[in-house]
């Protein structure tokens, strides 16, 4: 099946995000899946924001952070992976496919790594289809 | 209900010749709360910015948006624009349609124009929550305290206070001086260590800014930029300084030995003691541990009476000392005396040791004719233990082949990977000293490869070949001990592909710049990082070389990074601008984009106090419930506190989560 | 007693079982009861197995080590390349990759490699488990006054990282001394202590060279030492040392006499009071003054006879 | 000498394939060689050498050398290399290669065939020996102990060196 | 008094301890027994039928408890039909408000609950492998039937209206008290509160580090309780045991602690958390030292829907959807 399919990202000011602007200035083609939310670090991104996202119907998410080691605020990218790691594996035991749910570290200078992680990430889910808890309130009422 | 201008940028065919703008115009219209939405060729052109403006003064609207290109660089354009039309400046939100939207989806115009619809929903919904938020200010002290008093500490110290800045030097060894005060002569120009140091040293000691406290150690740094407390300890000296004349009579009756720390263990120095001829200040000391307390008399108790004479029985050094400087009756305090020192900005210069030569089992560690590079140049030192007469440890037998070893522990995966990046060139010096005074004398260096990146250091390298001084490339072996104390050197030649061995009189290790101990425990009580080599981390390598991650701190010299001396001092000059830098400006704005903890809201379950890479958050107690708060010029704005906090006590402002909840629910609409 | 699966080696059993016979005999007297590793072959030495593929190297190691496993005792081996080749085979084979690998050809012969016998040298367990005071209460000569230059060879030596014993500083061996100035002995240190005799792969590829790289070895404790004998624990060292002074000798290489070389058990063996014909009675060298010397009344001492 | 990018491609794979993972980590300081008893007895190509001719891609050119053999396994490379090379594992590398290639010295393959059917590299008839110095004339070793020789042996067949039909 | 509170308790799926905390009020029961009417009471205390209910006037009750999920046909019924009568309607401890223990049942298959409730558990006989029947024509003419099972659990949220929430496995009794006293003094909380003090099971703990003065580290090391006895008066969750007390409602006076056992949540989350587990992973995996805790916790702890859901799962949304969509 193929749609276009929606990427909530969170991106963190300093790294991805810049790295996604630069992008921008280098012109790299990427599809017009991911939309990014910009973020101070990835550590301020709350396991509830990715499960909202999914339950309003987001077909990705997608977290971008520093790499390790380059975090402006020494150790935030660490949090977010240690959250992550264990929201991806509560996602997993829930039974959602976890395949839709990406963390990436990509610097302010990986512009084509930018555009190469959506390309990627968003023929994935191309091919996954879209999220099948899309629509519907959750709730009988 | 907010009142949200939407405004659309053309950038003039950047962004329409891909997304059509109307397009997303209309749509901006049609979301909630949106009053205005209009379009403009250049929305940053002041044409576009007063278009703003205008809707702002009549009042038309209180929250903008801006469609364009990204906040990285704009934000703080648009922000000026609407502050100066009245309007808070944080009640703006920028929509990244170019740089994020037209520049990379060139080829899909449909999808682009999509995509730009949901990020301006996504701006329009943040927006929407947005607050006012104001920026603070606080004062600072001014005043600095630097950490380590070496030749980075003393340069830093000299800047600072010539500034016009009070500034605290704290020294951890009762002279200042630091590596430098040991060493002989210096690369690459050869001038005497002692002579170009120890006028700084008094120069230091004297002024009128600088309060020179050696023989301290900081016990406890609390606080933030511009408003630090420190507790200096002020170790206890058994002397009394103020009487003491530095004639050192103390020292040459005191009958307790030990090792000589500033001849590096080449020679013995007393209990009592002055740290080196040239020491500033020029004080003794007593150390405790090594003092064996003659004829009985501890510390805090009365001498006993000859019964012969009628006098107190005293201890030699009380009886060598005319000035009366010691008096062991005095129940001294062990633990010295704590000062407290408010400051604005502090320096940490405190340098390095070199590794033990014991390290390397390979090496004859066992043979006294293996010493390491600071020991030679205390033996080559004219205050040194030989008074400057290059003799072997072993029988101070004049030397007829000296070898040189370099990268012991530096590049070498058992202890440091890193290059120790001035052992070459000292190296290269003592050989050039050495050869000049005995050109007789064989001397071999084995090097991986000469480093010599420097102004004038490659021309020195050189200059050594054409003294004589034999170079190999190919790193040594090890050493076998043969009988009279001489060493089997087990080297290579790279050149020539082969094996070498020879007979060496005594043989020089270079061995590794590393941290001392006690930098762990330093680094613990300032919150400083240590980075993959384990020197102190800066905050950028290149950018931020002075800087740490905790503003307000700044580092000088050996501590962040082997350094020689002009590099040391290069970056302790720099490290002391960057110091100034508050302190000059009376007072530092605190940005409004942080965190605070609603106290009403925290249960005090303490989480939050450990994530905090900057220490901002600390316990206080409200109506005798222990409550978390932020001390805002500590706080960074990182949110990992806020996306933690489970009692949801927590906001960062200008990211909060009605916020970016409603940005999730624009992007998922 | 503690029991140890003694592992023989090629050298030891087939060319000098004397050097066999002092283990047996000399162990039980210490408190160490020595089991055989019935079937055990070759470590494989170097030229062989480690040569030609690391996987069947490791399954020729690992099936000797099982042999042990099975009995629940660690090895003790006397030849330093059998400790060597064991000890390296055994950290390959903390990979989880290769050993499922290797557990897959020992699969054939229904045996399994777990891991959970330690290896260690005769030199180990004399210095480490027995002790230099027990070998002191058990002498029956006491050999004070003699000069003994020793041998540990290099497999006792590195890498030091797969050893489960080491020496404090590799490069300056010291339990091999320890253990002879235990029988009374002095044992001067030489500059070539730590240097290679040149046994094992180079003198079967280029004998030549071995015998150079030998005799530097030699001449150093020649001048350095001049020692009444030459102690080892490693069995190729003391063939190197035995073997081929008599051929520089020969060649008129060096001029001093060969002087005797013995494994250091056959040495502790003779001053604990075995019979010599027993215990040391192969060599090329002429070893019997030294022997007499080491047995004779004079050095009784009283407690123990 | 001619730098090929794909021979030394083919060099660096073949060696690490043969066990000397970590060739790539040398920086040619040469510790090693300093140290390498093989060097000093004058065998030209051990250690950093080998690396260096291996780094250049001379896989073949010095596959006659027989220096590797000349390695005492001693493993004092090993222990000095200071960026974790194992330049034994190196030198056996290459020589599993030469082995693998019938590049190896026909005085060898006695003990080859000693190890195959005996269990034992290097084999003389103890028994007269034994007896003399009081032990049992057979030895507790694979040597007299038939299940043990047809382990060695299905081990042996069983592996690539099977393959090389020495035996 | 004149104005006695009209009171109604309903069971739904539910096992009938919210009601025997009810009951655990004893004496205090028996003091506000005097203002409260009990119209209604089953199924645990009065024998009644659907009628029975279904024939009070509209908003005839003032005060209607309901504890359970809705698991089956007739607790979506008896609830939808409760809500009619009832001016005011509470979700009465864990399962009410997010769903309970039960509700764990939706991260498996309708297909699987029935197979081991009926077929594969060990005390289970049941060779044919017959499952339950909702619908029976029995000889051919009485028409029998059971309730059905749902496709999933909801909580009462989600097919009712709720005016209050009270938290807890089982709720502390405290609350019908002051309800009662807040009805009767005309005080009452805004429409859609949970009723609590508001702070973590933290604030209450004799362990917290800040009220013992200790400083809070990250956890180092993760233990299970089987791991070995806690220390009894240092913080579960600084010693490695997954305590949820930061991220729970500490109505409970801190029971769980008090015994040496960590809270596992059934207080549900401080109002304003939006969503219980994934509050728990943030704050837990943060509190962690690095990932190599992080990857302890996961293999030490199996399944993190179940730990982190224990009481909540149906209360998540994600989780409720994905419940739905299973069936689907
Ligand atoms: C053998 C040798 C020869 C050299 N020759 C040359 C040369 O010829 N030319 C050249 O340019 N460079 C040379 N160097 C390098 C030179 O020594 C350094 O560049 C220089 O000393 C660095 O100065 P520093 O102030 O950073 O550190 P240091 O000299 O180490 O000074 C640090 C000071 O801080 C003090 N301190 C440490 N911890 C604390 C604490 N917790 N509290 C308070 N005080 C503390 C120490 O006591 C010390 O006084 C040589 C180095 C060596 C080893
Ligand atoms: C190929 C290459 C790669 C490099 N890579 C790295 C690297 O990876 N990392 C690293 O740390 N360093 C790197 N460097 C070094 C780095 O470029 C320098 O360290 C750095 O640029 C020096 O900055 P500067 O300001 O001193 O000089 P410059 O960058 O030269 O700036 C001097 C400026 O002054 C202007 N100027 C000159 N004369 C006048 C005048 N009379 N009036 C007015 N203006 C004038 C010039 O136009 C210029 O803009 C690299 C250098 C090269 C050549
Ligand atoms: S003798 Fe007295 S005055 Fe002289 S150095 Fe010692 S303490 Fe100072
Ligand atoms: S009492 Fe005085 S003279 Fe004696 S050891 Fe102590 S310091 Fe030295
Ligand atoms: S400066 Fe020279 S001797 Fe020192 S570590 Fe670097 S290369 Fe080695
Ligand atoms: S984490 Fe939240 S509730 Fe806990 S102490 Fe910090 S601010 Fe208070
Ligand atoms: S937002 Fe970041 S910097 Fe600020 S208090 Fe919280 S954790 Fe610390
Ligand atoms: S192991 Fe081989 S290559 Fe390494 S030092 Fe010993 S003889 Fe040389
Ligand atoms: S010692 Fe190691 S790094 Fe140095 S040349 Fe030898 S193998 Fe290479
Ligand atoms: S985490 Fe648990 S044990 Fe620790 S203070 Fe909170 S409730 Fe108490």
């Amino acid at each position: 099946m193929s749609y276009n399919p929606n990427i909530v990202g969170f991106a963190c000011q300093w790294c991805t995000y810049a790295g996604a602007d630069l992008a921008g200035n280098l012109r790299a083609k990427y599809p017009p899946s991911v939309k990014l939310i910009k973020v101070p670090c990835s550590g301020r991104v709350e396991p509830e924001y990715v499960m909202e996202a999914f339950a309003q119907g987001a077909d990705g998410v997608l977290i971008g952070g520093c790499h390790f080691g380059d975090c402006h605020y020494k150790t935030g990218n660490h949090k977010t992976s240690q959250r992550m790691t264990i929201l991806s594996k509560m996602l997993d035991d829930m039974g959602f496919d976890t395949k839709r749910f990406r963390l990436e570290w990509i610097s302010g200078a990986e512009g084509y790594r930018f555009a190469e992680v959506i390309e990627e990430f968003t023929k994935e889910l191309q091919e996954m289809g879209p999220n099948p808890l899309k629509g519907g309130n959750g709730h009988g009422k | 209900m907010a009142k949200v201008g939407v405004y659309v940028c053309h950038c003039g065919s950047n962004i329409a010749g891909v997304i059509d703008v109307a397009a997303v115009r209309d749509f901006a219209e049609t979301l909630p709360d949106v009053v205005i939405a209009r379009k403009d060729l250049f929305m940053c052109s002041d044409s576009g910015q007063e278009m703003v403006k205008q809707d702002v003064r009549n009042g038309l609207v209180d929250r903008v948006v801006v469609a364009a290109c990204t906040p990285r660089t704009h934000e703080p354009i648009f922000r000026a624009a609407i502050e100066k039309a009245g309007l808070n400046k944080y009640l703006f939100e920028m929509a990244n349609i170019r740089d994020q939207g037209s520049w990379v989806h060139g080829n899909d115009h449909e999808g682009a124009t999509e995509k730009a619809k949901k990020i301006v929903g996504s701006a329009v919904g943040k927006a929407r929550f947005l607050e006012p938020l104001e920026d603070k200010f606080v004062p600072v002290t001014d005043a600095a305290l630097v950490i380590g008093a070496g030749i980075g500490g003393i340069s830093a110290a000299l800047e600072l206070a010539n500034m016009g800045h009070k500034t605290y030097l704290v020294e951890k060894r009762p002279s200042i001086g630091g590596v430098m005060a040991q060493l002989d002569k210096t690369f690459p120009t050869n001038d005497c260590s002692a002579c170009i140091l120890t006028p700084k040293m008094v120069e230091v000691y004297n002024h009128p800014n600088i309060e020179t406290l050696t023989y301290a150690e900081v016990e406890d740094v609390s606080g933030y930029i511009g408003n630090f407390t420190a507790k200096i300890r002020q170790k206890q000296t058994y002397v009394d300084w103020s009487k003491c004349t530095g004639c050192g009579d103390c020292a040459t009756k005191c009958p307790s030995k030990t090792p000589d720390e500033f001849n590096a263990g080449l020679s013995d120095r007393r209990a009592a003691y002055i740290m080196f001829p040239q020491a500033v200040p020029k004080k003794a000391v007593v150390d405790m541990e090594h003092c064996i307390n003659c004829v009985g008399r501890e510390i805090g108790t009365m001498p006993k009476i000859n019964e012969k004479t009628g006098r107190p029985i005293l201890a030699p050094c009380e009886r060598a000392c005319q000035a009366e400087a010691i008096n062991r009756s005095i129940a001294h305090n062990p633990d010295g005396a704590i000062r407290e020192i408010e400051v604005g900005s502090i320096v940490i210069a405190t340098g390095y040791q070199v590794m033990d030569k014991g390290w390397f089992k390979e090496m004859a560690p066992a043979s006294p004719n293996v010493i390491t590079a600071l020991q030679l140049e205390r033996i080559i030192s004219a205050t040194g233990p030989t008074e400057g007469k290059l003799l072997r440890p072993s029988d101070k037998e004049k030397p007829h082949t000296i070898t040189f070893v370099s990268c012991m522990g530096s590049r070498d995966e058992h202890f440091h990977t890193y290059c120790s990046r001035f052992c070459c060139m000292y190296m290269i010096k003592q050989a050039r000293l050495i050869k000049e005074k005995y050109p007789d004398m064989v001397i071999n260096m084995h090097f991986i490869d000469v480093r010599a990146a420097g102004k004038g250091y490659d021309e020195y390298y050189v200059g050594a070949r054409k003294m004589g001084i034999n170079f190999f490339k190919g790193k040594v072996g090890g050493l076998e001990m043969l009988p009279e104390d001489k060493l089997r050197v087990l080297a290579y030649d790279m050149e020539a592909a082969t094996n070498i061995e020879y007979e060496s009189d005594l043989v020089v290790l270079a061995t590794a710049v590393e941290l001392p101990q006690d930098a762990t425990a330093l680094a613990q009580k300032l919150g400083l990082q240590f980075c993959g080599s384990h020197f102190f981390r800066e905050l950028h390598p290149k950018l931020g070389p002075v800087e740490t991650a905790t503003e307000g701190l700044f580092l000088a010299g050996c501590c962040q990074g082997p350094k020689d001396i002009p590099d040391t001092v290069a970056q302790a000059k720099g490290a002391a601008a960057a110091a100034a830098v508050p302190l000059s400006q009376g007072q530092i704005r605190i940005e409004a984009i942080i965190s605070e903890v609603h106290s009403e809201k925290c249960s005090g379950c303490g989480i939050c106090i450990p994530l905090c890479p900057y220490h901002a958050i600390t316990m206080q107690t409200y109506a005798d419930r222990p409550r978390a708060q932020i001390e805002m010029s500590s706080c960074k704005g990182c949110g990992v506190c806020t996306s933690t906090c489970p009692s949801g006590a927590i906001v960062l402002h200008g990211y909060e989560e009605s916020q970016i909840f409603a940005q999730i629910e624009a992007l998922t609409a | 007693m503690e029991k140890i699966g003694l592992y023989l080696g090629c050298n030891i059993p087939l060319k000098n079982p004397d050097i066999e016979q002092s283990f047996r005999k000399i162990f039980p007297v210490l408190g160490i009861e020595p089991v055989d590793l019935q079937g055990a072959s070759c470590c494989p030495a170097w030229g062989t197995a480690p040569s030609f593929d690391l996987n069947t190297w490791c399954a020729i190691s690992s099936r000797n080590i099982t042999i042990a496993e099975e009995q629940g005792v660690d090895i003790m081996t006397g030849c330093n390349s059998c400790f060597g080749v064991l000890s390296e085979a055994k950290h390959f084979l903390e990979d989880p990759e290769r050993r499922k690998v290797v557990n897959a050809s020992l699969a054939t012969i229904n045996r399994t490699f777990k891991g959970t016998s330690d290896v260690y040298h005769v030199a180990h367990v004399l210095h480490h488990m027995v002790g230099t005071q027990k070998i002191r209460e058990n002498l029956k000569y006491s050999l004070e006054g003699l000069k003994i230059a020793v041998q540990t060879g290099c497999h006792a030596l590195w890498p030091t990282d797969v050893y489960k014993v080491n020496e404090v500083n590799p490069f300056a061996p010291t339990m091999l001394r320890e253990l002879c100035e235990a029988t009374g002995a002095t044992v001067p240190h030489y500059s070539r202590l730590a240097g290679c005799c040149g046994m094992g792969g180079m003198r079967s590829t280029d004998a030549e060279k071995s015998l150079g790289l030998f005799k530097e070895k030699i001449v150093s404790i020649k001048e350095e030492t001049d020692a009444d004998l030459i102690v080892t624990t490693c069995s190729s060292c003391f063939l190197q040392f035995d073997m081929s002074q008599p051929i520089l000798k020969q060649r008129g290489l060096i001029d001093f006499e060969p002087i005797p070389t013995f494994y250091y058990t056959q040495l502790l063996a003779l001053a604990m009071g075995f019979d010599p014909n027993q215990v040391a009675s192969i060599s090329q060298i002429d070893r019997s003054g030294v022997i007499k010397a080491i047995q004779s009344e004079n050095r009784l001492i009283k407690e123990v006879a | 000498m001619i730098i090929d990018q794909n021979k030394i491609n083919e060099a660096v794979s073949t060696i690490i394939g043969y066990g000397g993972e970590h060739i790539l980590n040398c920086v040619q300081c040469g510790a090693c060689s300093a140290v390498c008893p093989g060097v000093k007895a004058g065998f030209p190509l051990l250690c950093r050498n080998l690396i260096r001719a291996l780094l250049n891609g001379q896989l073949e050119e010095i596959i006659e050398d027989s220096s590797s053999w000349g390695c005492q396994a001693c493993n004092r490379c090993t222990e000095i290399c200071p960026q974790g090379v194992r330049p034994q594992e190196v030198v056996f590398a290459f020589r599993r290669y030469q082995a693998n290639q019938l590049a190896f010295s026909t005085s060898s393959i006695t003990s080859q065939m000693n190890l195959f059917e005996t269990g034992h590299a290097v084999y003389t008839d103890p028994r007269e020996a034994r007896k003399k110095v009081g032990l049992s004339e057979e030895t507790p070793t694979s040597a007299f102990d038939d299940q043990a020789k047809n382990e060695i042996q299905t081990l042996i067949n069983n592996s690539p060196m099977g393959e090389l039909g020495l035996f | 008094m004149a104005n006695k509170v009209k009171t109604a308790f309903l069971l739904a799926g539910g096992c009938a301890g919210c009601e025997m905390s009810v009951v655990d009020l004893s004496e205090v029961l028996v003091d506000v027994l005097e203002s409260l009417e009990i119209v209604f009471w089953a199924p645990t205390v009065a024998d009644v039928k659907y009628k029975d209910l279904e024939d009070m006037p509209d908003k005839s009750i003032d005060l209607a408890f309901v504890d359970g999920m809705i698991r089956n046909s007739e607790n979506l019924h008896t609830v939808q039909i409760l809500r009619q009568k009832s001016k005011i309607l509470v979700a009465f401890g864990a399962c009410a408000t997010m769903g309970g223990i039960a509700a764990l049942g939706d991260l498996h298959t309708k297909e699987e609950l029935f197979s081991q409730a009926y077929k594969t558990s060990f005390s289970t006989d049941n060779p044919d492998g017959i499952y339950p029947t909702p619908d029976y024509m029995l000889d051919g003419k009485y028409h029998l039937t059971i309730p059905t099972f749902l496709d999933n659990c909801s909580t009462i949220d989600q097919v009712v209206d709720v005016e209050y929430y009270v938290g807890g496995c089982p709720p502390h009794p405290s609350f019908v008290g002051k309800l009662v006293g807040a009805i009767l003094a005309g005080d009452l909380p805004p429409a859609g509160s949970w009723l609590t003090g508001g702070k973590a099971v933290c604030d209450i703990c004799k362990r917290n580090p800040a009220i013992t003065g200790q400083e809070r580290l990250p956890i180092g090391e993760i233990k299970r309780t089987i791991d070995g006895q806690p220390d009894f008066d240092k913080c579960l969750l600084q010693q490695g045991y997954m305590c949820f007390g930061p991220v729970t409602q500490g109505d409970c006076g801190a029971s769980c602690l008090n015994v040496n056992i960590p809270c596992r949540g059934c207080g549900g989350p401080i109002p304003g958390i939006k969503d219980f587990g994934a509050r728990c992973v943030s704050t837990l995996a943060s509190s962690m030292a690095n990932d190599a805790t992080a990857a302890q916790f996961i293999e030490k702890y199996n399944n993190m829907a179940k730990m982190f859901y224990r009481y909540s799962h149906t209360a998540s949304n994600l989780n409720h959807k994905i419940a739905e969509n299973k069936e689907r």
